[in-house]
């Protein structure tokens, strides 16, 4: 898949498809990739595709002009179609280079399970339904549904739906119920501690903005944080300002998040973002039957309404 | 590499440099529809007599509640009643200072900052080009000079503003035409029926004004373009990068060095500025001034 | 904390000049009875009130919110309504989500000439909002876990 | 002198006996993230890596308050902060030691800034050596050792079930002098400290080179093409800034409540745009001059102002970093010939 994906950006590349490519090189720390953003294709020779590809590219196709060739796992083709709907991407622009995705490891998880920090961690393969870990000479076998990240275990579309290449065969989507545990046992504890559940996830907030600025859903020129007239929070991590951003944050990309987790794995204190996120998500679903980035035409969740539709609650 | 000295303001030194001292606006001067010039002075009168500063310094003035922002002392040290600052209503501070009425209290630090090289002008004529609100740093030293005629030679105002709605400091204007010592000169880009002073832009005006190089320094202040043409047409007139002066603008926060976000590569313009030498801004690593 | 038996909330209300805040003007005139717990704020249309507007109301202490536009299909500018309608359905969801108490955020449709309705809407909201207690989502907590006093 | 020794589990006890002059600050993992917490009084956690939340946030807060207004009557009433007292801080790796001496600079530069100094002033810091120095590390380049250092009070080396305790300050000197429960060290728990200092430096891998870094960095300065390449995976996201242990740029702003306010400061990032926004136009609206301001702030302005590199190698940045984005790959590839045209 790695070969092909790498022969076919550099064909796009020289037959003058596309002026960009967008795909995923070797991190320079153990297990991870970075996006490799480039004209040049002789860096097509860095491309790759393993089970670390953690990053939502379709972030980048905002700020790149010209026509761009992009790596992109479900996830990411979902973000791209959200981003075609709201007039962001225009469809003719972009050759996606669709990646039947297997789902991609979370290494807080391995850490936790191997009780080890990754840097003492020689190697990690993924076999089929196994994540095999190799420390000090030993190996240790985990299950898929251990090892990889919530959200790919609630993954509904792991292969793309839009593509122009297709560079494997589809893979079924895993939509383990295991994913959703944590959401569910949130729902059914007592509203004054989910509230203070969040109080105390978001005093620890920084506000280094990575969940936002990772969000392919959040392209907004302005973020109303950083509105001075009037000024509607303040710009400084106290928890309640910050519980403010998030909340805004997430009714923002209604109808736009795809789940695709990016912000839970970007906070660097560990808030679980995500937890949030999905709650939005299947708010909208419930509410709309609207799951973002799966139809092109289909019209923005908030440009919209249906003459009857949730309306239970009005007097 | 820095024009005068700076050493940390004495006056005000006090334990804790972030806490603003209490003055008292007493008067207000709607210069345009959005540009309006605050006179104040110090609540406690001892400060009052013990304040002093230097043509081009700036201060931090807070709105509290809403917030601190740096703006020039547009008096002169040599008139001494009273301090002034204009402002131009761009954001939440400057909105906040329209919004004061006379008798309002409001929070002041400084001075900061260096000032325009008194010495160095000494003896020399003087050629002041500026536009818009950028009148205000200039208006210092003008005054500055006008009071003390016999340490400088010929003065040269160059003074524009989009339409004559937008000059600022019409009454400084009036009165400097009508001083002798000076050769006043003002231009509107845009003129209207009752418009006879001339049209066109600083520059080209200042090219056509072509005042002397020679014995000469030129202070230059008013928005980045204009700034930007300027020099160009100075260097024409045969002005020396170290002849011409003029004084930056940043975002700014604690106005003593600090907080980081007003640098021009290594240089701060709140600690190490605001008054460059072109030659100085020339030789800035950075091009982002 | 429980409430002093004397404690009156106060609530803020979103009303669109077009129905609601006319429907509240008859109210007025023909002299309804109603609970006098709501500061209301004129909008040009629900579609105005941004999710913003309300959590800055509960950010600064008000105890609940109203939403109150045209009917739908009656919008003076012919969809702002169902509009407004998605954008309070997935804010009130959500803060529900989050643990807010569902009676704080209120919606409703009231036209210009329901002053009835009005008043009896008000009568709900601020009863509902009674029985939740004061809003104290962004008050500090103490040392041992209990919210202090209300700000604002 | 001899240097004393302490029982890994006499810690403890050792921290209880300072707790009476000191607040006593210790390395936690308590809230999902390693960060320096206010000691419960149980044993201390010694195995953690790098704490996420550097200890720069005892001394320079996230978010802090200035000061208070009241409005009374016609004029305002300011009001100072109460002092937060004495510091102890226990676990501080040399590297984020080594910061705070390096931010020093900045905060006694022509003003002296009254909140961080008398933090300083008051505080005690014990180190304690690196002996996991991990993937991201690059202190050696940066001429700090895992292991030692000058900017401690006291510094302690892991010498199996005893930490070996070396005196460096005066402060550090009169700690111990009123502390019980210490042992002498023998000659060879000194060989066993010196053994482990040396393995220890060995296991940092990564490097920098800083050999004329500044003159290469202003040299490069105006490449455009290598800083919008390098800056093209970078989201903007203050992760590598607010999370610095050498970074100290703040934000001021007021707050108002009724007739009350309050002026905070808040750490601020040179990653934003809004951070050197003006009304009318913005110095630093395209992502590459805000990379480039940091990288070169850090190797070279700060270099420029105050002799020193504004970075320790404690790596942080390249290991939260959400993309990646690796300093150190970017110092080591800096293009040699630049041509120089504005």
């Amino acid at each position: 898949m790695e070969q092909k994906l790498r022969n076919e950006a550099r064909a796009l590349l020289e037959q003058g498809k596309i002026d960009w490519i967008i795909g995923f090189e070797v991190g320079s720390l153990k297990f991870t990739t970075t996006p490799l953003i480039t004209k040049d294709k002789s860096d097509t020779e860095r491309l790759v595709i393993n089970p670390f590809i953690a990053n939502n590219l379709a972030n980048f196709l905002t700020q790149i002009k010209g026509r761009v060739g992009i790596v992109a796992k479900g996830c990411e083709s979902r973000s791209i179609v959200s981003l075609i709907q709201d007039n962001k991407v225009v469809r003719e622009n972009v050759v996606i280079l669709g990646v039947p995705c297997t789902g991609v490891i979370d290494l807080s998880k391995v850490e936790k399970l191997v009780g080890k920090d990754r840097d003492e961690l020689d190697d990690i393969v993924r076999e089929r339904d196994k994540v095999i870990i190799k420390v000090n000479g030993k190996k240790k076998e985990l299950s898929t549904t251990q090892a990889l990240f919530d959200h790919c275990l609630a993954c509904e579309l792991p292969t793309p739906r839009e593509y122009d290449i297709l560079l494997g065969e589809p893979t079924p989507p895993i939509a383990n119920p295991a994913a959703q545990e944590s959401i569910k046992k949130l729902k059914q504890v007592a509203p004054e501690q989910r509230w203070a559940s969040w109080e105390k996830e978001l005093s620890r907030c920084i506000r280094c903005y990575a969940c936002r600025n990772v969000c392919p859903a959040c392209f907004c020129q302005r973020c109303f944080v950083e509105e001075t007239e009037p000024q509607w929070v303040l710009p400084a991590p106290r928890w309640q300002d910050n519980l403010i951003f998030q909340i805004i944050r997430n009714i923002h990309v209604a109808g736009r998040c795809t789940d695709c987790g990016e912000c839970e794995r970007a906070c660097p204190v560990n808030i679980p973002l995500r937890s949030l996120t999905r709650g939005m998500y299947d708010i909208v679903g419930e509410l709309f039957q609207f799951k973002a980035g799966l139809d092109k035409d289909a019209l923005p969740l908030m440009t919209h309404y249906e003459e009857k539709e949730a309306e239970d609650f009005f007097r | 590499m820095t024009t005068t000295n700076i050493s940390p303001s004495k006056f005000l030194a006090q334990d804790n440099v972030y806490l603003p001292h209490i003055v008292v606006i007493e008067k207000i001067i709607e210069e345009t529809p959005n540009i309006r010039t605050l006179h104040f002075n110090f609540k406690d009168k001892k400060l009052q007599k013990e304040f002093s500063f230097e043509s081009g310094q700036f201060g931090e003035y807070s709105v509290f509640g809403i917030g601190e922002a740096p703006f020039c002392i547009s008096s002169s040290p040599t008139r001494r009643d009273h301090l002034e600052f204009a402002v131009q209503r761009v954001g939440r501070v400057t909105n906040a200072l329209h919004r004061l009425g006379v008798g309002a209290e409001i929070g002041f630090r400084g001075p900061y900052g260096n000032s325009f090289p008194l010495d160095y002008l000494g003896g020399k004529n003087l050629v002041f080009v500026g536009g818009g609100i950028g009148l205000a740093p200039l208006r210092s030293l003008i005054w500055n000079v006008i009071d003390n005629k016999d340490k400088y030679k010929n003065i040269d105002i160059i003074y524009g503003a989009r339409t004559p709605a937008d000059l600022c400091f019409k009454y400084d204007l009036d009165s400097w035409s009508k001083n002798k010592t000076v050769n006043m000169v003002t231009t509107v880009d845009r003129g209207d029926e009752s418009w006879t002073g001339k049209t066109g832009v600083v520059p080209k005006i200042l090219e056509e004004v072509a005042p002397s190089a020679k014995n000469a320094a030129a202070i230059v202040c008013g928005p980045p373009i204009m700034i930007r043409f300027t020099f160009p047409v100075l260097t024409k007139l045969g002005f020396t990068p170290e002849q011409m002066l003029t004084t930056l603008e940043k975002r700014m926060k604690c106005g003593i060095g600090k907080c980081g976000r007003c640098n021009i590569g290594n240089i701060f313009v709140c600690r190490d500025g605001p008054v460059f030498s072109y030659a100085q801004i020339k030789s800035f690593v950075s091009s982002e001034y | 904390m429980k409430p002093s038996i004397d404690w009156e909330p106060k609530l803020v209300g979103f009303l669109c000049k077009w129905c609601s805040y006319a429907g509240a003007d008859l109210a007025g005139t023909s002299r309804k009875k109603y609970p006098a717990n709501v500061r209301i704020i004129k909008v040009p249309c629900s579609s105005r009130v941004d999710s913003l507007f309300i959590l800055k109301a509960l950010r600064l202490g008000f105890d609940g919110v109203l939403v109150s536009g045209c009917h739908p299909g009656e919008c003076h500018y012919q969809t702002g309504n169902y509009r407004a309608r998605r954008r309070v359905a997935i804010t009130k969801r959500f803060l529900e989500y989050l643990g807010v108490e569902p009676q704080r955020i209120q919606a409703s449709w009231v036209s210009a000439s329901e002053a009835g309705k009005f008043a009896d809407v008000i009568t709900e909201v601020t009863k509902g909002v009674k029985e939740v207690g004061p809003n104290q989502l962004f008050s500090e907590r103490q040392k041992n876990g209990t919210k202090t006093e209300k700000r604002g | 002198m001899a240097n004393k020794k302490i029982s890994k589990k006499d810690i403890a006890k050792l921290l209880n006996q300072w707790s009476r002059e000191f607040a006593v600050f210790v390395p936690s993992k308590e809230s999902g993230i390693a960060t320096m917490a206010r000691w419960d009084g149980k044993d201390v956690t010694l195995d953690w890596y790098r704490n996420t939340v550097i200890p720069k946030a005892n001394f320079l807060p996230a978010m802090e308050e200035m000061f208070r207004f009241q409005k009374d009557k016609e004029s305002y009433n300011i009001e100072l902060p109460p002092d937060g007292g004495k510091q102890l801080i226990f676990g501080i790796r040399p590297c984020d030691a080594r910061a705070l001496a390096i931010i020093d600079a900045n905060f006694k530069n022509l003003y002296q800034d009254p909140y961080y100094l008398s933090r300083r002033d008051s505080a005690v810091l014990i180190g304690v050596g690196c002996i996991n120095p991990s993937e991201s590390c690059f202190c050696t380049s940066l001429g700090i050792s895992p292991t030692e250092s000058k900017d401690v009070d006291l510094m302690l080396t892991d010498i199996g079930d005893q930490f070996l305790i070396e005196e460096v300050t005066d402060k550090g000197k009169k700690l111990i002098a009123k502390a019980s429960g210490l042992g002498e060290a023998t000659k060879e728990d000194e060989t066993r400290a010196k053994e482990m200092k040396e393995t220890s430096y060995n296991k940092v891998t990564r490097k920098i080179n800083t050999e004329g870094i500044v003159e290469r960095l202003i040299a490069c300065f105006d490449d455009q093409d290598f800083w919008e390449k390098i800056a093209a995976k970078c989201i903007s996201c203050g992760i590598c800034t607010l999370l610095c242990p050498t970074c100290y740029c703040f934000d001021i702003n007021d707050e108002l409540t009724k007739q009350q306010g309050t002026r905070f400061r808040s750490l601020d990032s040179c990653a934003f745009p809004v951070y050197t926004k003006m009304p009318m136009e913005n110095p630093r609206a395209e992502k590459w001059k805000r990379v480039r301001q940091k990288v070169c702030h850090k190797y070279g302005f700060f270099p420029m102002s105050f002799n020193a590199i504004a970075c320790t190698g404690c790596g942080r940045c390249i290991r939260l970093c959400p993309v990646n984005w690796d300093i150190t790959q970017v110092l080591n590839n800096l293009p040699v010939k630049t041509e120089v045209g504005k």
